[in-house]
């Protein structure tokens, strides 16, 4: 019962988050809202019994890509309230369209027939996890690593003044 | 010293590599250490001969060691030293003339600017020479037979700057070469025939009958062509004059005492190949003969000093090939001792008075005996043992050479009317360039004695071209042919008869050189002008080099040239035209393309161009546009799905 | 709970996300967007790993490695972001239409 | 037998992890660049010394070998080994390479990719000599013609891209008549197999027509390359505008995987095809003895002299091929091929030393140069007494082999083959003296400096070699000595 009422919560405070996020005239607004709003998928993650990855959601998304947006966010726009215009002429189409799009993915949803399981998930997690991506799953652990590396890489090529 | 006879040819090694590496830039020590180690070598092989001398026992001493380095199944090549008489003999020819040739060069070379690398090549020189001499097999003997090829194209073309002097080394290198294709021959014909060129083993099966008749003279020959190009016999014999470009000692070392020596050596190691095969011997006889006349014959008129000595080499070479022939083993061997010690002076004598006068020609000297005592003296003494008179060396080996010819009268008259003119040439050389008035003042004037390094040289060799030959005097029990000798020894019998003989021409030749250039009773010139067409002829040496440069060099030229323009224009030509062709082909392909079948092509390119330059209007490159779009399809898809309008098989995944 | 409850919370965020870059036209909200369509993706695949097959971690890990993707991918992005305001002096999403033919 | 690490695979992938390593360096860091080139294409060199020591010298079977399923529709393997004639050819490809990459420091245009070509070479040259599958080795072959393409075409002379496409064309065209020998290989056995070992076995057991045509075609892909006579003209042209290091690369290495290529594959496999062809090729050999000795009198540019010299030489490796019977005239070919390596290797190296300061490979603008440089007059005349084969060094060694193994087959064709020593002589101490002897122009070549002790130590090993080869040939026999000995057995079937 507790459970119900705690995902209900957090399911309000997403969908309402996110609105938010896309809503909001104010672009500065609309990062404290994103994280609001992953901080609260983190705690849906513990209502699934993943605390390994509600962990990694706090200090990857809150603690890092959202950090970055803020930042991106101080660099570019001339912050202090000046707002430019924050939505396009699609508002009306792209409404319609993502309601078709939540009925349709609900519908298909509940036609079919998923095959659950009654386990009760172990209690300790983030060992098994960890095992896991040191055994079986080491090669995509690894590549993933080497794409972070990447990824810095370009970052910093990318945003690099030329000639300094 | 019997079972290390290697150290001997490794000394002069040594030197050369000290030398080369370390040492070049102190022309002293450099010096030092060649003549040392020479010395060194010099001791040992006296050393060596007194032991072989002393060495009791039924045969004659034989010692044989080798060690391979080419090994297949039922083939090896190896490297090697035999120590028999004739090694030892040599041995002590080669170190005697390299030992007092170095001491020599000390003053001859003083102040060259290449006076270290002189010396190493010297002993470079006297390594393959050493090694040539005791090697055990004919691989061995061949390789060290070109090196002293090398050594020698090196020093005649010492002082490279004159274009003569490199000439001339080039032409003895590749002089020699030629007579070396002969030799690899003969060489090959024995891998094949007797598959193994050891010394032992090769006269073993030559006697035993293992190659005859055709195989073998051709082999014998081709050996012999080895000698020929090496100890310039005719054909072969035109580098030998050339090399006098080198610097004297040089001469007297390669040119007239051990490496063309190295020819007459081979032939004295074949014997048993040339006792097997009369034809072959004969060849070699012939060919010494006609040498040995037509040399002689040339040098009765030549103004050059070294020239007249080349000449008189290659007929005293002539001579000992000549008694090889004609089966004379220990003659051979005995005069090629003998004319090792007196050439060698003789050529040291000569690099002396050119050392005073600057110049080789003879018309330009005269009256120098006053000024050079020693040099004269040990020259006459030279010239007097290379005519033959008693009782220095030159006789009892000439003598020797002649006796062997008993059997065939016709060489005998010409080895006589040889030795006849020996001696007057000498004695014209002699008379000419130490007697009369001085033809040059200004050059007299300037001559004067050479130092005691080149003339201490000279009084050795005088003793040794005065009392070398008292080894090999008939009479003696235990003499020259006692040791040296092939098959059995034979005891020479002395022939008094043709002692009186060959003294007597040789006396002759002197007194007629005296009466024509001392006493000047008979008028040299007019004799030059009376038999005009004859003195010229000699004095062009026959044509011989003009002859081969017609003959051979330029057509060999002409051919390189007109094969190099048939390799560029034929056959690159034809690559070339091949690619032409192609290019050609492919621009007519092209043409086609372009009209033909572009042309299809391109009507269908102009219908499309058309059609989007229509449809094109729908981008409008802004991202959210395409992406209603996607999201737009992307519903239409799976409502279409949902459907069951579409019947995809992976939408049905997960579904049971 | 159900498994439905969470697909459903897990489309309508997706969809919310995918509104968002409909209609954004500020390059930096546009990518705010991606990141809620990526957490839709996640809370999908840990609800799949909870109710079907929870002792294997497979969602988890698969979560993991999209979080990191995403990180990757937000990295990248906004280093574009900051060239193309460097270029245009604009971070307007619509201004830049080089993708026009 | 099998090694416990592929060291194979390490000997030939070496390079290719230098040309990584050279990939991710800056451009402009000349001589990182180098020294990096020159580290990689060391190790290798260490690697294959490590090979020759644990080589087992006694018996002929394959050594070091890999094998892994590569391609399993065409049973094509990933298959290398090595035996008595490939690992000589190793040691000397990675020691030329070495020595081509110090002698490349002069090289200023393009850095980095001069070397990651040069390293590229390396790799696809060790490959050809260790792959026993006719896939790999194609594919090594093919391997080499493109950097090979690219370092005469960007770093060689005034006309170096007509040679570039000359050689690469030309090369490219012998290489389709041995993808098609290969093929009907590949088709006429059964079950269909591209080991060349499988193939070695099988060989005898194909029909008369078919050995004798895919020897004829593998013959022409061969030829080409060594080159025998007609098939040389892309040469002078290749060794002319390649750079120095290319060319030493060329003749010492390139050359040799003709003659290698034939040891290899087509002798042993199609005894008919060697039986059939034998004569014509101790012709061609024979031709190209005198004709390429007669061509060099002629030139006038000193490297073109030298590259006509290695169709001379080459010829005597034809004439020994020709004698197929004799285990001594195979060994003179394995040994000419290693010291006209070494020998003419160092020639285009002291070549281009020469051309490096003079500017000019012109013979007759030379003279007296002997008297300005001694050491380099020394180095090269040594090297000119070792081409003209003289004793003591490892030219007359080979030739000789060679004359003493093929005379009895074809005594009259060597009999006029010997007639080339005396032509080599010739042209070569006619360079010799108008290059090094005779009057120096001091006005003109004044300013020509001698040689530097980086050129000296890469030239040394050389010459140490041709004179350790040259006196003391046993070891080098030995190694190659059971190899070859079952390869006269395997022609014999």
């Amino acid at each position: 019962m507790i459970e119900q009422i705690v995902f209900y919560l957090f399911a309000f405070v997403i969908v309402a988050s996110a609105l938010a996020v896309v809503t909001m005239r104010n672009i500065f607004h609309c990062a404290l809202f994103l994280i609001l709003c992953l901080f609260t998928v983190a705690g849906i993650y513990v209502l699934l019994s993943a605390e390994f990855l509600a962990v990694v959601q706090v200090l990857l998304y809150v603690g890092a890509v959202a950090i970055l947006m803020i930042f991106a966010i101080m660099l570019t726009s001339k912050l202090a309230g000046r707002e430019i215009q924050m939505s396009n002429e699609q508002t009306f189409i792209g409404t319609f369209l993502s309601l078709i799009m939540v009925f349709g993915l609900v519908v298909s949803f509940s036609r079919t027939i998923f095959r659950l399981s009654d386990e009760v998930p172990p209690s300790e997690s983030t060992l098994a996890i960890g095992r896991l991506l040191m055994t079986d799953y080491v090669l995509p652990f690894e590549m993933i690593s080497v794409l972070l590396l990447a990824a810095l890489i370009g970052a910093i090529v990318l945003a690099r003044r030329e000639g300094n | 010293m019997l079972n290390n006879t290697f150290i001997i040819p490794l000394l002069p090694l040594f030197a050369f590599i000290v030398i080369v590496f370390f040492t070049r830039w102190k022309e002293k020590l450099s010096a030092g250490i060649s003549i040392s180690m020479t010395a060194i070598g010099w001791v040992l092989s006296i050393i060596t001969m007194i032991q072989v001398v002393t060495h009791q026992g039924e045969h004659a001493v034989r010692i044989e060691q080798a060690f391979d380095i080419i090994n297949f199944t039922g083939f090896r090549l190896e490297l090697g030293t035999l120590l028999d008489p004739l090694t030892a003999v040599m041995l002590i020819v080669v170190t005697t003339v390299a030992l007092m040739v170095q001491i020599y060069s000390l003053g001859y070379m003083h102040g060259d600017p290449r006076f270290s690398r002189y010396y190493a090549y010297l002993s470079l020189f006297t390594f393959s020479m050493l090694g040539l001499v005791v090697a055990n097999n004919f691989f061995e003997i061949f390789i060290f037979w070109e090196l002293v090829g090398l050594t020698s194209y090196l020093l005649i073309g010492f002082w490279f700057e004159k274009k003569s002097a490199s000439d001339a080394g080039k032409k003895a290198f590749i002089t020699t070469k030629v007579g070396d294709l002969g030799f690899l021959l003969g060489l090959l014909i024995m891998g094949m025939t007797l598959g193994t060129f050891n010394y032992g083993e090769v006269f073993g099966l030559v006697e035993a009958g293992a190659i005859s008749g055709g195989l073998l003279t051709l082999m014998a020959i081709g050996i012999f062509c080895g000698a020929v190009g090496k100890s310039a016999q005719f054909p072969l014999h035109v580098w030998l004059p050339d090399a006098m470009e080198g610097p004297t000692p040089v001469s007297a070392l390669i040119h007239a005492a051990t490496m063309v020596a190295a020819g007459v050596f081979l032939v004295a190691r074949c014997m048993t190949i040339f006792i097997a095969s009369p034809e072959a011997a004969m060849t070699v006889a012939w060919i010494g003969l006609i040498t040995a006349f037509m040399a002689a014959s040339i040098a009765l008129v030549q103004n050059d000093i070294k020239r007249v000595l080349a000449y008189s080499t290659l007929s005293q070479l002539g001579y000992m090939i000549m008694a090889l022939g004609l089966a004379g083993f220990t003659a051979g061997t005995f005069h090629l001792m003998t004319h090792a010690f007196f050439k060698a002076l003789l050529f040291l004598g000569a690099g002396s008075v050119i050392h005073a006068v600057h110049t080789n020609n003879i018309q330009e000297m005269g009256g120098l005996s006053s000024k050079m005592k020693t040099t004269a003296m040990t020259f006459i003494i030279a010239s007097l043992s290379i005519s033959g008179i008693f009782p220095l060396s030159g006789f009892w080996s000439k003598d020797e050479i002649i006796a062997s010819a008993h059997n065939h009268p016709f060489f005998m008259v010409i080895a006589l009317l040889v030795a006849f003119m020996t001696a007057f040439y000498m004695f014209r050389l002699c008379f000419l360039t130490f007697f009369g008035a001085p033809r040059d003042q200004e050059k007299y004037d300037h001559a004067h004695e050479s130092p005691k390094s080149m003339t201490m040289p000279l009084v050795f060799l005088a003793v040794l071209s005065v009392c070398a030959g008292w080894v090999g005097i008939p009479w003696l029990k235990h003499g020259f042919s006692s040791v040296v000798y092939h098959g059995h020894p034979h005891h020479v019998e002395a022939n008094i008869l043709l002692m009186i003989i060959s003294s007597l021409v040789a006396v002759s030749g002197i007194a007629l050189a005296y009466l024509m250039y001392y006493k000047k009773s008979i008028s040299a010139e007019a004799m030059g002008r009376r038999f005009q067409p004859i003195y010229k002829l000699l004095y062009n040496k026959y044509y011989i080099d003009e002859i081969y440069d017609a003959v051979i060099i330029q057509p060999i030229y002409w051919t390189a040239r007109s094969l190099w323009r048939f390799d560029a224009g034929i056959i690159d030509g034809l690559v070339n035209l091949h690619a032409t062709v192609t290019i050609w082909l492919s621009k007519v392909k092209y043409w086609i393309d372009v009209y033909i079948v572009d042309g299809i092509v391109n009507g269908l390119g102009l219908v499309t161009g058309a059609a989007s330059s229509v449809l094109r209007l729908i981008q409008s490159g802004r991202l959210a546009h395409y992406l209603l779009v996607i999201l737009f399809g992307l519903i239409v898809i799976g409502f279409l799905a949902s459907s069951n309008l579409l019947n995809w098989a992976f939408l049905e995944v997960g579904i049971h | 709970m159900e498994l439905m409850h969470y697909l459903t919370l897990s489309a309508i965020l997706f969809s919310i996300g995918f509104f968002g870059i409909l209609t954004r036209r500020n390059a930096i909200a546009i990518l705010m967007s991606l990141e809620l369509m990526f957490n839709a993706v996640n809370i999908n695949l840990v609800a799949f790993n909870r109710f079907i097959n929870p002792g294997e971690y497979v969602g988890q890990i698969f979560a993991i490695f999209v979080v990191v993707v995403a990180a990757a991918e937000a990295t990248v992005g906004l280093a574009i972001i900051i060239l193309i305001y460097r270029n245009w002096r604009s971070i307007d999403a619509d201004r830049v239409n080089l993708l026009k033919w | 037998m099998s090694y416990s690490y592929p060291l194979l695979s390490y000997i030939v992938f070496m390079p290719l992890l230098g040309l990584l390593v050279i990939l991710f360096l800056n451009k402009e860091k000349h001589s990182t660049i180098r020294w990096v080139s020159v580290f990689f294409s060391f190790v290798t060199m260490i690697l294959t010394l490590i090979l020759l020591k644990d080589y087992n010298w006694t018996t002929h079977e394959m050594q070091f070998v890999e094998m892994h399923q590569w391609i399993p529709a065409l049973n094509a393997q990933y298959f290398m080994g090595v035996d008595g004639i490939s690992v000589p050819m190793l040691l000397l490809t990675s020691l030329l390479s070495l020595i081509a990459i110090v002698i490349s420091f002069n090289i200023t245009k393009r850095v980095k990719e001069y070397f990651v070509f040069f390293l590229l070479l390396e790799c696809g040259m060790l490959g050809v000599f260790v792959s026993l599958d006719f896939l790999l080795f194609y594919f090594f072959w093919e391997v080499m013609l493109v950097p090979m393409y690219f370092l005469i075409g960007v770093w060689g002379g005034a006309r170096r891209e007509y040679a570039a496409i000359k050689f690469f064309l030309y090369t490219l065209f012998g290489s389709i008549f041995m993808l098609v020998a290969i093929l009907v290989l590949y088709f006429a056995s059964e079950p269909h197999t591209l080991n060349m070992l499988e193939m070695t076995k099988l060989g005898p057991s194909f029909s008369h027509g078919i050995q004798v045509f895919t020897f004829a075609f593998f013959f022409i892909a061969f030829a080409i390359k060594v080159p025998v006579w007609p098939f040389h003209t892309w040469l002078p042209d290749a060794h002319v505008e390649a750079p120095t290091a290319i060319s030493i690369i060329l003749a010492a290495v390139l050359l040799k995987m003709g003659t290698y290529g034939m040891l290899r594959i087509s002798w042993p496999m199609l005894p008919e095809g060697i039986r059939y062809f034998s004569v014509p090729i101790v012709i061609l050999g024979v031709i190209a003895i005198i004709y390429g000795a007669l061509v060099s009198m002629a030139q006038k540019d000193l490297k073109k002299l030298v590259a006509y010299s290695s169709v001379s030489h080459m010829g005597y490796c034809m004439v020994a091929l020709g004698a197929y019977t004799s285990v001594k005239a195979l060994a003179g070919c394995m040994f000419q091929m290693i010291s006209h390596g070494l020998i003419t290797g160092a020639m285009f190296l002291l070549v281009g030393v020469l051309y490096d300061r003079a500017h000019t490979r012109e013979i007759a603008a030379f003279g007296g140069i002997g008297k300005k440089l001694p050491v380099y007059t020394a180095l090269m005349v040594m090297f000119s007494m070792a081409s003209l084969g003289l004793p003591g060094m490892s030219g007359f060694i080979s030739e000789f082999m060679i004359f003493i193994g093929a005379f009895p087959s074809y005594p009259i064709l060597v009999g006029i083959s010997i007639l080339g020593v005396v032509l080599t002589a010739a042209y070569i101490l006619r360079m010799v003296q108008r290059v090094f002897l005779g009057e120096f122009d001091t006005a003109k070549w004044g300013g020509l400096t001698e040689i530097n002790a980086r050129e000296v130590l890469a030239v040394a090993p050389l010459g140490l070699l041709t004179l350790f080869i040259g006196i003391y040939p046993k070891p080098l026999n030995e190694l190659m000595r059971a190899t070859l000995e079952n390869i006269v057995m395997l022609m014999a079937r």
